[in-house]
């Protein structure tokens, strides 16, 4: 075990892999000279040379699709998007390349290319740069989306989606990356398409993902402090293949589930959370389940108003003290 | 190679070795009556959705595809049936892909605009005007990261000059000297506009400069050899010294943009299309090639025959392949085991 | 009352409001000489000129972009996209600059734009040509999305859409355009957001949108004649504004409900009805909501399979029974 | 107009009034030393989020805003202090919305890279890299469609030429012949990436001959007359021909990318930052115009000290200014009374 940053990780994630398997590399806005926006590409450039890594022009949508027809003929691309922000001028090459080429040629070309980037808010960086894309991709057949919260799970789902023979759509944590945490020493992976039990707990299930896991982690602590609530914390680490399994068991628990995310409300990630559970769950619940999710709104660059439109541990534990009927 | 009593001597034909010529006459033929075919069937609805013909552009991909070696890569947009045909796709799987039959190049899962041969490098067949320039980038790209001789041809419409995806892959192309050629099917026309209204620039070649390094000429689309001749320096410039080249091919579409298109309507003549015939590929190749005595009439009907045989084979063999079936929904989604949203949430089928 | 096409109405809807007001233009792809690719603007560049209706070449950002800026300066435009699909092309200009640009100029450029064309599958398109992008755009504050299912919503929701000070993304049926529907003489106005009851019944809720409310109106036909089974059809005809208020009021009388939408099925909108209606109407509910949508696979060229990828009211059947406990 | 007596009559002045001169001076060290309170809010926290300062090209701005007419449009990217100040907005407004305050342009909902003003037909302030020039293009169509003889000014980086939405925006800029003057403010840099490494064009400007119609020239962006005396021209052009201009000025950034970015770094050295220091476009234009008796240092000290002044004050007056309250949250998502998924979907707030 060793104590990294979620940087490193994704960092020595990328390493691994590129020493691994030649036909890896890596391409994208400063990922080279300037070891990456924000230095996840660290050193290398030094390592690997200029075809590995490749510095590109400010041109979303066209690197997306170089990597998608280097994909097609073998090479592992990994596309880094300096933020997910602009992979919206790429969202063709996404979902209309990527995302269906191995079905529309009849499974003769799969893209095995990772789409990587940070996602979500981070402090005061307004509306255009503040957005959480994770509903968009969960709903594309075609992708499989990664949204780890810790430095293990960077690392073990980086490697996977390298390895992984379809499109994947990589989501950090813009606030994250300098978060430690342990991890594995030796080869450590993820498989995608896992959820996993952050905390364990009797009384409610929370179900979450990427930096809301952390969020979920604290309110957790202060319930279990101030109410003697133990709530169970589920990661469910990946939006797509869409892992509700653990979710549901945990709810047949507990009765009670309060399902968080930091995008917008509306057909968002919590939603299909709800209808997974409420489908397969329905006699177990004492309570509708509660949705937590960011405000309804672009998102402000006033500090003090970006810190309501985000979810906190507050907001969390005022809908798990609604459905545990303690309000 | 050819031995020396296949050559043919009149500069006219630079070098071609005959069976060469016969190669390339008999590949635009194939193109046409494959067509002709399409769209018989498809009026009588054994083909479904947007459906584009080439009738008219033969010498182009013809031209384009038969300077290339096995090991190129060729990819194209949505009007993509002669590509796949020249490039030596089987009449039976490009039919019967039409047809929407499991025999068919992608299973019946990508039809008329997405036409697909991972064995003969061919990579489709894209349905989005422009994005499969970028991918055509991709394909240079990875040609030199693996530091083999391999050649990336992308064909492209008109229309795609005035794209985002268009400027992006250039630059890169260029740049990075990446050993793509890029050749734009100029038939004037983007569906029912013309390229003229929409462009701001004359001659769509004059695009490439501004993206040094990448060369540009201009070639008549309708004159096969000058296709070929065109084609195999930017193959060598590609191959030898790894740089890109724009060609400009000028060329007509003889029907409408799509089967759902009237031949010329609002956006041009009948006299204008009239004329156009008069220049048609196929029939001035052909007087070409009997003029200089390289082979007869007759010779022509009798290859022309087999032709018109191999596409009524090709499509009795789709009449007759298997309509996809249930279990093929999920097949190709992804390339393991995962099985998409279908757990539960489908639970009514 | 008059008979006439979706098509027609949309027609009108677009005269109407060019006459009425000069600030309103359109623009895109074969809008104007062509009469639009399914001929929806007829007639338009003869009556109105080409500086009102504008033939665009085939640049989906750019001009998206464009209308951006005409509308920021206070003109109205119709963007028209072929298809929603090549709207891929500009969900940056849609999402990044339309959505955002009244909450990040502080409420100072308000941008008074429609964006439309047909979504959905048609016939034998394929993957890249039949995709339902509703779930995307529901999810973006700063946005309105309209989805008529009628005739006469089709025109009253286009010149509410025209009018509207907000950019709306304007979401027609590519297999919609034929159908034939009553629409009222003189001035019709459908407001934005409002839901519609389009079948009466009280034994269970049927909850969707756009062309599959035709579905859901045969399957309702067949559960009365052969099941005694009276279902309630709710239109929500815009899908943001989200109106929920009918259907749950509706559950609350039938205690059943099944949501029905075309396209994918992770985070969809049906995953939102859901998430309303069990916050909403909890005690109400008897059995779990079914949600019934598109199956999840890029869409198949194969007609045989097309039918099997696309909800019928044969499935939309299966639901029903179901949630009724007639299975 | 100026009388006669106010006209400094050195050609090198070409006839500009003494007292726009002076103007252009002052509007330069209100950019410059605005930008130098901002570095120093934002390193003790009171300005956040990404903040680009344009210290070192203060000459392109000035040179251009000054030479447009007030109902003429601007719009510029995330680098937009001085665009805006020199537009006319108040230090007051734009340092409040620095500090994310209610009296801010925006209310604080923008910040540094969303500067705002409808006052002044000040359009923004766009975040993401290109996207505003295809904007800039619907402004010019609005112009020519209500038949105005106005102008839109646009501003963007160097990077942004290598971008789809450059391409579409000049490509129909040029074809209907709208009134836009785009200029890119080349500092050689995009971030980190000198733009040789990924431009596949020697000079920037270059690139306007993919697009008839359009005319491109080069100016020292640090020279304020030069671009002054080069837009100009570009404004008479769109205003009374209706063509479209794209400007190259060849400019530098003294500081980091952003404030978050060191001044120099890997991508540039110290010394090519301190020989670019050299020409600085404030020092120069003081001293032509102390050189040729304009105005003396004590004048230029006399104003310098104003400025300064008014820098303070608009610190001040954010500081003092209120930070928005939870009813703000909603108020500007959409212009009618829906507020979005507010209805019980967030209840726990
Ligand atoms: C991005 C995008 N926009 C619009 C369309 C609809 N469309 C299909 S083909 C076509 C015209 C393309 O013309 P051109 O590029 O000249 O090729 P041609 O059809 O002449 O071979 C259009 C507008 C599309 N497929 N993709
Ligand atoms: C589409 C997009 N990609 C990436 C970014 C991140 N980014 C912000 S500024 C910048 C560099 C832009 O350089 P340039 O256009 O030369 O303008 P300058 O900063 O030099 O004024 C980048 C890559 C962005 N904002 N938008
Ligand atoms: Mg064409
Ligand atoms: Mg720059």
């Amino acid at each position: 075990m060793a104590l990294i940053t979620y940087r490193e990780a994704l960092n020595r994630a990328l390493r691994e892999e590129m020493e691994r398997d030649e036909n890896v590399f890596l391409l994208g806005e400063e990922v080279g000279e300037y070891d990456g926006a924000y230095k996840v590409s660290k050193g290398l450039l030094d390592e690997f040379g200029e075809w590995r890594v490749r510095d590109t022009p400010i041109a979303e949508n066209g690197f997306a699709g170089l990597g998608v027809g280097a994909a097609m003929v073998g090479l592992r691309p990994v596309v880094e998007f300096m933020t997910w922000n602009f992979a919206l001028l790429a969202f063709d090459a996404i979902v209309n390349s990527a995302a269906k080429m191995y079905a529309m040629s009849g499974g003769q070309y799969n893209v095995p290319i990772v789409f990587r980037g940070p996602g979500g808010s981070a402090l005061q960086l307004s509306a255009q740069h503040s957005q959480v894309p994770d509903p968009w991709y969960a709903n594309i057949p075609g992708l499989k989306v990664c949204t780890p919260a810790t430095p293990a799970d960077a690392l073990g789902l980086l490697k996977s989606a390298i390895r992984d023979n379809d499109p994947v759509v990589f989501i950090e944590g813009e606030l994250l990356y300098n978060v430690k945490g342990e991890v594995p020493d030796g080869e450590h992976l993820v498989p995608i398409g896992v959820a996993d039990v952050k905390r364990a707990g009797a009384d409610v299930t929370i179900v979450t993902h990427a930096k809301m896991v952390h969020v979920a982690l604290q309110a957790a602590d202060q319930l279990a402090k101030e109410f003697e609530v133990e709530a169970e914390v589920i990661d469910l680490r990946c939006v797509r293949p869409l892992d509700t399994g653990l979710a549901i068991e945990s709810v047949r628990k507990t009765n009670r589930a309060v399902v968080l995310e930091e995008g917008w409300p509306i057909a968002g990630i919590g939603a299909q959370l709800v209808d997974d559970i409420q489908r397969e769950a329905f006699d177990a619940l004492d309570a509708p389940i509660a949705r937590v999710s960011g405000l309804d709104v672009p998102m402000h660059y006033a500090r003090s108003l970006e810190k309501l439109i985000v979810p906190s541990p507050e907001t969390v534990i005022r809908a798990v003290k609604h459905v545990c009927y303690l309000d | 190679m050819a031995s020396t009593e296949d050559v043919v001597n009149q500069d006219q034909f630079d070098g071609i070795p005959k069976e060469k010529l016969l190669e390339i006459l008999r590949s635009m033929l194939m193109s046409r009556r494959f067509e002709e075919k399409t769209a018989e069937s498809y009026q009588v609805g054994k083909i479904g959705g947007f459906c584009h013909l080439y009738i008219g552009q033969e010498a182009v991909a013809t031209g384009a595809i038969s300077a290339l070696r096995e090991d190129d890569y060729v990819i194209t947009a949505y009007r993509d049936h002669a590509q796949a045909l020249v490039r030596g796709m089987s009449p039976r799987k490009v039919m019967a892909e039409l047809y929407g039959r499991i025999d068919g190049c992608s299973g019946g899962a990508g039809g008329s605009m997405h036409m697909f041969d991972k064995d003969i490098n061919f990579m489709g067949g894209h349905g989005i005007v422009g994005t499969h320039l970028p991918i055509a980038t991709g394909v240079g790209y990875a040609i030199r990261y693996r530091q083999t001789d391999q050649v990336c041809l992308c064909f492209f419409g008109d229309s795609v000059v005035n794209g985002g995806p268009f400027h992006e892959a250039f630059n890169m192309t260029a740049k990075w000297e990446l050993p793509v050629v890029y050749i734009v099917e100029n038939n004037s026309y983007g569906m029912g506009t013309d390229i003229d209204r929409v462009a701001a620039v004359d001659e769509l070649f004059l695009r490439a400069c501004a993206y040094q390094g990448k060369r540009a000429e201009q070639v008549d689309g309708q004159d096969v050899l000058a296709v070929h001749a065109a084609v195999k320096r930017a193959v060598v410039r590609a191959r030898e010294e790894k740089r890109p080249t724009f060609i400009e091919a000028q060329t007509y579409r003889y029907l409408g943009h799509s089967m759902s298109d009237p031949a010329h309507g609002v956006y041009r003549t009948r006299e204008e299309v009239a004329q156009e015939r008069e220049r048609d590929p196929i029939n001035t190749f052909v007087d070409q090639l009997t003029d200089a005595g390289v082979i007869t009439d007759e010779q022509v009907e009798e290859i022309d025959q087999q032709v018109i045989a191999e596409v009524e084979d090709a499509a009795e063999f789709a009449e007759n392949s298997a309509v996809p079936g249930p279990e093929e929904i999920y097949r190709n989604v992804y390339s393991d085991e995962y099985r998409g949203g279908a757990d539960g949430r489908d639970a009514w089928r």
